[in-house]
């Protein structure tokens, strides 16, 4: 056996008593979030769950509605995972995981209408704002995707519209019309089942063991509006269930460390 | 989600009973046929309503590109396409953001009933092409690819169906169509298995309280059943 | 030798006595063409030869000419050779096989001027008609570019030209202006010859043991309008002139066929 | 093929000859030069009336990537291309699917004449630049690629050239130059061998009865020897 | 180069100092931190001005893919790539012409001062982010580079520290910032060892005599010693 | 040791004395010029040095400005490595050399103010000139940004800008307003260094053997405007000093070449 093997057999064998760093099954590392890093994004924010690290920017641009949707601004979410932040992304970054991560992050935002793209409407059919979301991972361990749904959330409240200039242009000398209107809170909390065992905030070890991820978020309102399971495994109704209640508890404490990251 | 309605979907529901006559909790007509692809290891064509898919089985066979290969088991490729012309506005042919994320969902959902292990370092290759849209189409493509799985021999602790449920116009509903789908609240693919109605898919958009969440996960669990029961039949038939 | 070779060999020895299903050497397999098959495009058609099967899809838009060709109407053929057909198109599909279907197809409807572009004019310089024929082979059981190119005739004479909405939009509610002017019927009709006998409809088995493939496209009037040689043996000026008297005679059969499929 | 034509075009054959002073059945002027790329192990360059076209042969070579080995011959790869500037609107570069389908046809127009059985698990990169285009690329591409395989010693049975065919204002007429491909109505480019004249290329696009696609063969026939000619002087005069 | 200035930047240099207050051969305040990426073997975070680099050290580690390992040595990967929401305009993710050469570059501007041949056959893979862009990025990246290598254990012979000189206003400024780059004529970014000074990236664009020349070279080796006293801190500071 | 290692040796130990063709260490092989060879472009000249082989053609088109430099032309270097030049650019071109290859013309065109992108505006904000430089490697036996260069200039100084049709499109048959407004004449100049030994005008083979390149672009005036050190070597100042000088004597050479094809 490997030593990766062993040690997954043993976080295995004993996660339902104790987890390897000693914490409670539903408790978090620490998280540390800090806004308004980059002076060239619009909004920003760096987010640290224990030794996992995202970094978020947000660039405005002004930009032409899709035809379709003549009166609504665009709503952006990338990601990128950068060679940088782990061994395991230098053979070419894992393209799938990224678009999942990305698309989860997006739901999670669009589906509480925390950004309501008819507010970026500057001249309907003309002229929109279009909101780039970047996520770049800069450190991977464990627990990207409640990393970088902080991360981007919290870039977003940070997040300022620049002025127009005259000629039509975006202003960026660093004169603001005000706030990008943000109006919920979305917060994905991702619980992990290791033999019939749930954990919530895994670190990239025990992401190793993980039968199954479930990724809820959640609102202000404490309702559900996106959810994500991954994994080849089965899951019970009753999991489901208290995943979804872990995930609000969860999102409530996580929102008031977001709140607080962005009014410092 | 809640795009402007054009009038004919002013409502969804009316009388308890949805535009297409379903009650809340009924699932959309589905028709299920096997070996429709004679050059695949094993193939099913399915219709859920207007949704139409075509899924074939190669293998186990040889894994290429060989360093994708497992040691210890095979490794189960998903391939979900939409085609060019299933939808209204056409679709450009080859992998997207979306298609890509579908594929591995549908990956997962049908993972968990498959006895991988018995085949180390071979491949198993599922293609799953969308002939036609309209709504549900990853939950309809996860049956088909389950039949096709057992039309191929492979080895399966339990058939998977999928559908999903959501909210229109306030109100829970199983298995939403086209306009449903664009113009209700939320949206819900759920996969279970035949065994234990345990869920394999689980994804979400929109807005469900707790309560919600917990009705709409019974819904599905106490009506999924006719899906199973099509999937048996399209396998007996075959067989027969 | 492996099965294959051995089958190879048995073909290519036994091809001028008789053929491995017992088919005649001119003698097409069971054609059957169904139209109108999808709900979702504006004309499609299935078409089956033998086991092998290709559907057609044929999406019509709105869009803007060329520069070049203000008032020209923009006809686009794409193929798709689906992992679905065979155990060959796995491992990536055959680029060059699928790009070269595609334009044999696409010159049999462009040179016999089935589609006249000119009249896919909305608005010269402003708004033309695109019609785009995807072909996808869902089943691979030899002589796809024959399948394909009926498959793409039946589907365009199924096909309708949608209203225009008030707004310049093209409608999507089902109200038609009418058909899609086709003039034409071409139909290709590939000839392979395995040890100087030529055979019409190759199976895949048969295509294996091929020297080379002749398609030729006819059209109404009995005309070659498109010709595409395949393999790497030569052929004479003798059974090139064959090949184009059993495109003749072929193509007016199996025209019957396709006008009866649309008629229905 | 048919476009509006412009004043000076409105008729392209006058008392027989056609505008740029040939007969029907002439070919344009030819020049052939071998031995043009030092670092290759086989080169020619071509000139057929404006069409110019570099051809470089690099092995029988270790094949790469080693996958597409084939154990009993040699492969042939070729690569056509229209280089940037070669015509009136900027080519981009890089490959198109017209250029992979003219690689395709080349290649066969070409492996029939080549003893590949001579060097199995071995590669032959066959390199086809079109320098200018007036017409006739994959022809002149062919004629030069037939010369550079000699020049790099590849043992082959005949040697190939191509020209094409066409109807131009309702008349059979040889290799088509620029306006004649352009406005006339028919276009079918045609590969021989030396040794039997027989066919090793054939495609076609616009309008042929079956008289005159026989009529066409015939022309083809009998008025491509030239190009043999130029493709052996050419060779001569590099050994002299 | 030369671009309408905006009035704010009509003057870049005002009483021989600088808009930033620097004089004209003084280097950037510049801030480095080693081992800030815990899941590399080696990594360094560095501003220079409000240039932000994040730099990361994989390896030596197996090569992959295979046939691009050197039987001899290691094989330095070198990427280098500006973050989406590093400048003004939002940069599109991937890779483009601009950063493979600088990658290239940079590349080459390191791997003079590895012991490469002690590692045959091995990869050492440096990924270089830029996170925030203010004029140098590359030489920023090269500084923070040689930092992740030294931090990684890698052997080397010298520390490598990079900046540039350019002309603005006619007069020769070290280490250009944001408007000095876009409103100056001349950029030259330069790499130097700590050991000899000896030169291992050399660029320029712009205008240069040849006595601005050797005067620009010599402001950079006069000055550039704050950039190597800062690695030198930096790697020991995490030491210690 | 292969016949390539032996050659590198052999060539490494006696490059202070003597170079390989017996070359002097700053001396060129011959050049030979030719511009105006290609009938479809606006300008093209072909250069040899030695057995290095480059096409450069130029092509003139209308296109839109980009938004942030209404009043601007654009200028466009691009190189391809065809198979044709060198056995080793068949298993894909080095894609790394032709851009940086491609970006040191182009500096040395761009920087040395040679176009001026003002003076391809035809109407601000609507129309420009396109101006697209296309390198082509024909025969690599080294010192290809030399040639390339050269070629590039040759041919934008023979190159015409095409009149302007009535309805606005680009005269294409053969009616010129005049020349390409072309100022400065930069050259690049490559020096190798072996051994400490510094040569000019590297063949491919000794290229291989090379430590560091160091390329530098002189202007009409002698002025450097372009440089770029390739090469895992360190350079001394000294050795930077003396390649400067090296470009400026050999720069002067070339470029009265250069006039000289260009006015015949």
């Amino acid at each position: 056996m490997t030593i990766l093997q062993q040690n997954k057999q043993y976080i295995t064998e004993n996660i339902a008593k104790s987890r390897d760093d000693g914490r409670k099954h539903d408790q978090t590392r620490e998280i540390s979030i800090e806004t308004g890093i980059l002076g060239k994004a619009e909004g920003s924010a760096r987010v640290q769950i224990g030794k996992t690290e995202v970094i978020v920017g947000v660039k405005v641009d002004i930009g032409t509605p899709f035809p379709d949707t003549p009166k609504s601004g665009v709503l952006m979410v990338n990601s990128e995972f950068s060679a940088l932040a782990s061994p395991e992304f230098e053979n070419g970054p894992p393209r799938e995981d990224s678009i999942e991560l990305s698309r989860v992050v997006d739901r999670g935002i669009r589906e509480s209408n925390t950004i309501a793209v008819e507010d970026l409407c500057i001249e309907p059919g003309e002229k929109v704002w279009m909101v780039f979301v970047d996520i770049n991972i800069t450190n991977h361990d464990g627990n990207l995707i409640d990393a970088a749904g902080m991360a981007a959330i919290a870039a977003l409240m940070s997040a300022k519209v620049p002025k127009i200039n005259e000629d039509g242009t975006v202003n960026r000398d660093g004169e603001y019309k005000g706030s990008l209107p943000v109006k919920d809170i979305p917060v994905p909390v991702s619980v992990g089942i290791i033999n019939s065992t749930m954990i919530v905030d895994a670190t990239k070890l025990e992401e190793q063991c993980i039968d199954s991820r479930i990724t809820i978020t959640t609102t202000k309102a404490g309702n559900y509006c996106a959810m994500q399971q991954a994994g080849s495994h089965e899951t019970t109704e009753e999991q489901i269930l208290k995943i979804g209640e872990i995930a609000q508890k969860n999102g409530k404490e996580r929102r008031l460390i977001i709140e607080k990251s962005v009014k410092k | 989600m809640g795009s402007d309605r054009p009038k004919k979907y002013e409502k969804l529901i009316i009388n308890n009973k949805r535009l297409d006559g379903r009650t809340l909790d009924e699932l959309r007509p589905v028709k299920i046929e096997v070996g429709v692809i004679p050059s695949a290891d094993g193939s099913a064509y399915i219709e859920i309503g207007n949704t139409k898919v075509l899924a074939a089985v190669h293998g186990p066979k040889e894994m290429f590109p060989k360093h994708q290969m497992n040691e210890n088991r095979a490794v189960l490729n998903v391939r979900y396409a939409m085609l060019p012309f299933s939808t209204t506005e056409r679709v450009r042919p080859g992998p997207s953001r979306r298609s890509n994320e579908i594929s591995k969902v549908t990956r997962h959902a049908l993972e968990s009933v498959i006895f991988l292990e018995e085949f180390p370092r071979l491949a198993i290759n599922l293609t799953l092409d969308i002939i036609q849209a309209d709504a549900g189409t990853r939950a309809t493509a996860i049956t088909a690819g389950a039949v096709a799985l057992a039309h191929a021999g492979i080895p399966m602790k339990s058939l998977v169906a999928a559908t999903a449920v959501g909210k229109i116009d306030g109100k829970l509903a199983l298995d939403l169509n086209g306009p449903e789908d664009n113009f209700g609240e939320t949206d819900m693919p759920i996969a279970m298995t035949s065994t234990d109605k345990n869920i394999t898919l689980l994804q979400m958009d929109g807005d469900f309280t707790k309560e919600e969440f917990k009705k709409a996960l019974g819904i599905v669990k106490n009506s999924i059943e006719p899906l199973f029961e099509a999937q048996r039949k399209a396998l007996q038939d075959y067989y027969k």
